[in-house]
């Protein structure tokens, strides 16, 4: 949690202090980079991330991807410092403009009192606006400077790695550091490529903003000793997979689901493992399904419309009752929707894809460091109840960039492949026990081999249309999931245990309804919070929980009903009937901000709930 | 973390695991429910032919894997005593794709009717074809979905009468070794549920090549499509045409030409040639990657990946 | 509703009059054949069903399907009486067993104090059991004379017919009207295949089975004047999608969908339409999408599998807006699951298919007329919101044949195909109104041709991941099923008002819940019910209703979860945050019956409900 | 109950309504939204392509409908101004079938992307070309995902490095001519973006087939595979091999044989014949039905058969 009575830039532009009055250390800051895709600001940003995770300060960064191919307007942002850092910053203490209209799209974000360094190449501010809100603006010849630094042959391609100095400069970054980030990020490249990028580097650390920047120098991090990773959701999901032990993964291309499946096609085979990339998702999720009958830790994934496709099988999974990870990194929908922005609104299909009762789990990591350590909870639970796993990350989660402590893998259990020793007789789906199939390959000993299938069964898995047979299975397949919901973690409150009200969220907005709690508590108002990584089936408790406040509040990005509840909203109150229950929801594509969890709480009112 | 450094089982030279003793099985051993097929259905013929195939395959009992989709013919699994596995209509191929490349020891075949391999699944015949994916398929194939009662299949000849084309179906049919050798099954073989003998040979013959292996397998639905295949059984007064025998099974065009003969056609192997499995390329790929980090551990090589990330 | 004072075959063996004592006129009687399915006795069950219809009685049958192709044991059983009937019958008046087998596995469902009827060719029963049960065994060789009177050519083909002369006569029925039904049956075959059948009838209907069953003649109905149809719930929603304006379908063959489509297939060029056999269901969706999109009124259907494959296209049809109807004919799941049997187990589903907030109509019929009406209102909302709606038939509704009056056409209104008359100006997604697209062939004078597309939209189609673009046009979907809640009909109370408990439904198991009722009113229990036809949008003032009753019950043939809800009941929990609201769920493949709801009812507990 | 006897519009000769009068359309009437494509990329010259097809097509504006799946290619109905769908990804096929079988008087041209066609969309080219749905299809080939940028595609060349082939591809490239001709596609062409006139007049030829007539289209992806095509264009030295004068368009073995040609292969026409629709096959079905009951409404053909029930 951020210590708010810390020295920090000031978020308030209410308290009156100005930037520039007196030098000091900050305890974080938020920078927004804005210029176009080809610019490789996304590189400086990773970057700068990444360096961030080094000095074992926390981050977390978020970007927009332009719509058409050929590129366009885009962001990246970086919230980066000492304290933990729960939110890519729902305002920039810093903008760094290198065109027009990255001025005139982003100044709205910059706050009061807030820096803007621009590239006066390109950019002329209105320095009466600035004046009026109490912006610094720090014009540099970013590019005209870069194309003279690097020898004039117009190329402007090290603007990015100048503006890296600046920011070192400014920010009082460890240039060792810096330069060995830049020797790894172009290593295998060309003697040259190198050469220039430090050229370009040493150009902008060099260049004196005058006293306006210099003056800030982050606060030392209290050192853990442990060595952090940075890494986007994508990332750490694909790495979490494979320590949980995935070796079999198939899919189809598609946004922001792909990168998973690159990173994994690329080292699976570091494993021993493959990924297939399939000819569609119902080819893909059934290749998965095919190596784990095998035997084989598998999984798949898609986003919202590749999910849809899988639904058929997943029934299919549940019914023949087969161990699967199948990953959803979700978009704005329905349908082809808006593929490059966030949206949790998959968690209907979820829960619900496929026809029949088809009960399986459903899970949401809360940030990228769940990314990893969920998916391998995840994949353990798919096997110990030999059932489908669906994991729901999303856009935000995908891209975005954060820092958590490098992995010690000697305390994580991996699933390894099903064991094939001979067996002495075998029933597919004894009713006595949770299912375990013994996969092809395994000698059964009385000679009587297993049928795996869709059709309702009996326990050998001969088919059956028998009413009690077809009671008994069903029982079967959902009190798997009662098993699970007994062991799973109790939900914790963040925040104090009882009060007005509760702020009840699931997937991506783990960090911003924290950030939540902590802005409003520094503002004098308490709240609490509770995340949920289990959707289905839920932890056990939350009734309890709930009745502990006045109002509970849903926050997800997705639609409401008339009750003004989204997805998981609608789910709480099926499981809790409580009305207090009701929903802070939006669909505009756009992560949530502090700020808009907080003004859509009710003013004080504290009226009981009518039943 | 457990280190268990999965790896695909190690491959011998044609991608499966050498019996080590002979494993002759009985009819008996390999005897499961009693079929419920119509009395008279071809598809009894197929089930006999494959239980005779696994007794002459002298491999582990518990390395065959019978797997199917759904229809009538899809029923196969739960008549013959194997591993096996019903999944759902049209997507078995995938299905076994990843048990394939995942489980070289292990020798998958296939059962699955026309309309399941053809209307729905069409699409990953192909895919699997072009990518040689080592399995062996073979296709019930009797002009009809017979387990939903008598709609056209595609593979149901013009002016063939069913509950979906009362006045006789309109539409060229689909023709499955044309479909097969054109993309890129590296073995395709016709023949008839009604030549048990002839069945036999080519489903041997199937299961001998590496690669992705199929047959299409006439087999009449007594039911829907009572006598449809009379004209290629010669005791029925039809005639079983064979494959000429200077056809040369490498010559891909001359077995698409072969393929243009009308019904009753040809039967016996139109097309074989050897080219790399994706089973085989894709086993390069990890024997390339897994060299490289020299005898690490699974946790040794993530964990070097993750500190890259530091 | 049946009027239980009327003079009646004994349903309740306690009140000790034996059937033998007084000849008697009967209101109603249920009547099981038990054979194989090749023995025809689904056609003796079509014709008895017909033959009620044409007598102004009311009917409803029921009949299992064998597992394989192969045949198997089968039976078929009607319900046919003056009065209202409700249900197939919980137990059977008479049992017709033509094997052992039918004997042994049907005689628990014939009630005690009822009639054997059995084929003593082939049935040797036990005297003892039927006398403790004060069963009347009727012991005719079927088979034998069948022969004997067909000319000893060892056929037994016309089995079933000399039943029918059998009951024609047990029962009084009018002979004129029984031939006809035959000659109509046989219609177009060869002669002697109508001599042959009528000679079996004559046979049967000469035999004297004593005086055992000649006591019985059904009561006389009420004459309506409106002539009966008679067909399966299939059948009915074929027709009503004709009625509907329905000109052209897609679809895959599906148990128990199937009949369906082949009739369509064969029905629809009589009325200019075609219907269109395609490879999978995700090209039968397309295809009826593409049709709709061209301005013709169309459908697609399924049963669970198919809809599972379509959930993509769903989420398309949402998006995109274009009205279209779509059927599930539910069956036993998940995945393949028991194809032949019911289920109602993909509510879930219909709701949710699909990715994104992709909102629909949802509706089920609750009897075969319903099929017929409730499909023209399924068609008539499609076209007036521009939306898909899932219409969720099942396998009870899709095979059992009922009587219902003859339809006034000229009282319905059908859906023309869109207009093409040109527009001034068009733009395909208008935020103030509902969208009605322009379809091809329209000519736009202002020269802005409208995209129809399934990437999120300006208000002329064209692709924009604006945030409030998103965000309207979400609210814009969604409200149309607001302004469609309000618009529907208010739910109506079977029983009194308010009370102890009220039975809630949907779906196929209308008539057996309104059973209940009355059933439950002749043992002096006082219960009311209401039948939902309309399940997205809900419509309104369901919690008024639920709050009027100390308990809900939603009777559903699906799974519940840990408080006993099955799919509606937690939609309504959802909805409405009633606790009192529980389940009486099954999942056994099978019809409810009454004696199944009524056993699972509180006794007389009147706890107030804790909140 | 509204009589609307709705049935399929008057079906002109060839299928399709016959224009009362002159529709010369202007370059400025077809112009919609400034495409969004890489500056380069192939797709820009096939846009080009087909408003110049539709400026000399001489029907109404309002009759052409531009239809694709998803897919950079398939952004192509934004860019021209006509009734346009874009539909979800692999399935415009079947969509474009329900909207030909009902709409006689449009013409649909549908545009799409190899990995749309071929990969997802695959099993619909081959049951679209059997049952000859009037429609014209042009497939945007660049041998890559374009739109998720750089994946293999079905079409990539073994050898071709993607982001899920980083060692590059092993797997035989689908060919697309090949598959369209075996598949029973009655127009099957190729040609490239590079070479408009060609394409123009491959666009017109298709434009005139009446049956499913497709296109494959090189189309480069100067973004993913620049320069994958320059073999195939004369002035960055590649040559343009035309099909041969000689060669039969309606002989379906020789234009199989053409498919074989290595990269670049042959341009032109590959085959071309003339055999029912399923538009008029089903129009027949129709106009049959029709017939029976004559001259009723649809109420009493319903009506009477309502009352055979009874
Ligand atoms: C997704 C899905 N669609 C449709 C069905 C219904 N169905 C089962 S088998 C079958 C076709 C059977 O024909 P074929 O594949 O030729 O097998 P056969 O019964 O003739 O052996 C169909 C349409 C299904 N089970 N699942
Ligand atoms: C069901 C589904 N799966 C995957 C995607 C993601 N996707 C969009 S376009 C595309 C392939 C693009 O390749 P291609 O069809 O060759 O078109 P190109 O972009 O190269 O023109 C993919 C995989 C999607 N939109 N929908
Ligand atoms: S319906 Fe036909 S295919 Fe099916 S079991 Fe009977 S004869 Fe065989
Ligand atoms: S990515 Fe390739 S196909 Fe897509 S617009 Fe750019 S150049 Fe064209
Ligand atoms: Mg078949
Ligand atoms: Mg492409």
């Amino acid at each position: 949690m951020k210590d708010q009575s810390l020295p920090a830039l000031d978020k308030d532009p209410a308290d009156g202090a100005s930037i520039l009055s007196v030098p000091r250390t900050i305890r974080d800051s938020v920078i927004r980079i804005a210029g176009n895709s080809q610019d490789g600001i996304q590189s400086v940003g990773a970057m700068l991330a990444r360096l961030a995770g080094r000095s074992e300060m926390d981050v977390m960064t978020y970007m927009t991807i332009p719509a058409t191919i050929s590129g366009g307007p885009s962001i990246f942002q970086v919230h980066m410092g000492a304290g933990e850092v729960l939110t890519p910053g729902d305002t920039s203490d810093i903008l760094v403009a290198f065109y027009q209209h990255s001025y005139e799209d982003h100044l709205d974000n910059l706050r009061d009192g807030g820096i803007l360094l621009y590239d006066s190449t390109h950019v002329r501010p209105d320095i009466g606006v600035l004046r009026a809100r109490r912006i610094t603006p720090a014009g540099v010849p970013m590019t005209s400077l870069t194309i003279e630094v690097l020898g004039g042959t117009g190329k402007q391609k090290g603007k990015n790695i100048f503006l890296m100095g600046l920011l070192a400069r400014a920010f009082d970054l460890d240039m060792k550091k810096v330069r060995k980030l830049i020797k790894e990020r172009f290593a295998g490249k060309d003697e040259s490529v190198v050469r220039n990028a430090l050229l370009a580097l040493n150009g902008g650390y060099a260049y004196s903003i005058g006293n306006v920047m210099s003056l800030y120098s982050f606060e030392e991090p209290e050192a853990t000793g442990r060595p952090k990773v940075t890494m986007t959701g994508n990332q750490a999901l694909a790495y979490g997979a494979i320590a949980a032990g995935v070796r079999f993964g198939a899919a189809y291309p598609i946004t922001p689901w792909t990168e998973v499946m690159e990173q994994l096609r690329r080292d699976l085979p570091h494993y021993g493992g493959t990924f297939l990339q399939t000819e569609d998702e119902l080819a893909a999720i059934s290749a998965a399904l095919g190596a784990a009958y095998g035997g084989t830790v598998s999984m798949t994934g898609s986003s919202g419309p590749g999910i849809a496709l899988k639904s058929e099988a997943i029934s299919y999974a549940v019914m023949a009752e087969i161990p699967i990870l199948i990953v959803d990194v979700q978009r704005g929908g329905p349908s082809t929707g808006l593929p490059t922005n966030v949206e949790q609104s998959d968690l209907n299909q979820a829960l619900h894809a496929g026809h029949g009762d088809a009960p399986r789990v459903v899970m949401a990591p809360a940030n990228v460091e769940d990314c990893f350590y969920l998916v391998i909870e995840a994949v353990r639970i798919a096997h110990k109840y030999s059932v489908p796993v669906m994991f729901l990350s999303d856009q935000a989660l995908a891209t975005r960039i954060e820092a958590f402590n490098l992995p010690d893998l000697s305390t994580l259990k991996q699933v390894p492949p099903a064991p094939r020793e001979a067996l002495a007789t075998h029933m597919a789906y004894d009713l006595e026990s949770i299912t375990c199939h013994a996969p092809p390959g395994t000698r059964i000993k009385d000679g009587k081999y297993p049928n795996i299938t869709g059709l309702e069964h009996t326990e050998n898995g001969h088919p059956s249309a028998n009413p009690k047979t077809h009671a008994a299975m069903t029982a079967k397949r959902r009190d798997k999931l009662v098993a699970l919901a007994r062991e799973l973690p109790p939900p914790e409150v963040y925040g104090p245990r009882e009060g007005e009200i509760l702020l009840v969220g699931w997937g991506s907005t783990g960090g911003i309804i924290r950030e939540s709690v902590d802005r409003a508590a520094s503002q004098g108002r308490t709240l609490s919070s509770l995340h949920l990584r289990h959707l289905n089936p839920l932890p056990e408790g939350l009734e309890e929980i709930f009745l502990r406040f006045q109002h509970v509040f849903v926050v997800e990005m997705n639609d409401c009903d008339t009750n003004g509840c989204g997805h998981l909203g609608r789910l709480l109150r099926a499981e809790t009937c409580l009305k207090r229950i009701r929903g802070i929801t939006k669909t505009d594509g756009l992560s949530f901000r502090v700020r808009e969890i907080l003004q859509r709480l009710p003013e004080v009112e504290t009226a009981a709930e009518t039943p | 973390m457990q280190d268990t450094n999965t790896s695909f089982p190690e491959t011998a030279a044609n991608g499966t695991a050498a019996p080590e003793h002979a494993h002759t099985l009985t009819k008996a051993q390999l005897k499961a429910d009693k079929p419920t097929w119509c009395p008279g259905c071809g598809d009894f013929a197929v089930l006999a032919a494959y239980q005779k195939l696994l007794e002459k395959l002298n491999v582990p009992q518990e390395s065959i894997v019978t797997l199917s989709g759904i229809g009538c013919s899809s029923r196969f699994p739960y008549f013959v005593n194997t591993h096996s596995v019903h999944y759902i209509h049209g997507r078995i191929l995938p299905f076994t794709t990843g048990l394939s490349l995942t489980r070289p020891d292990l020798h998958p075949f296939v059962f699955i009717g026309d309309g399941d391999a053809f209307s729905i699944g069409g699409n990953h015949f192909d895919h699997c074809a072009r990518k040689n994916v080592r399995m062996t398929v073979i296709v019930m194939d009797n002009q009809v979905y017979g387990l939903t009662k008598k709609q056209t299949s595609p593979t149901s000849p013009v002016g063939f009468r069913s509950k979906t084309d009362p006045w006789g179906s309109k539409v060229t049919a689909l023709n499955p070794t044309k479909k097969l050798i054109s993309s890129g099954a590296s073995f395709v073989a016709r023949t008839i549920a009604a030549n048990p003998a002839h069945l036999l040979e080519m489903l041997e013959e199937a299961t001998n090549h590496d690669g992705f292996s199929v047959v299409e397998c006439l087999s009449e639905c007594v039911q829907f499509n009572g006598g449809c295949f009379d004209g290629a059984v010669p005791r029925k007064g039809g005639e079983f045409p064979l494959v000429p025998d200077d056809h040369d099974v490498t010559d891909e065009e001359a077995a698409y030409a072969l393929t243009k003969k009308r019904f009753p056609g040809y039967f016996g192997v139109y097309y074989k040639s050897r080219r790399p499995t994706l089973n085989e390329t894709e086993a390069e790929i990890v024997g390339q990657a897994e060299s490289r980090p020299k005898g690490l551990l699974a946790s040794e090589v993530l964990m070097s990946a993750l500190e890259r990330l530091t």
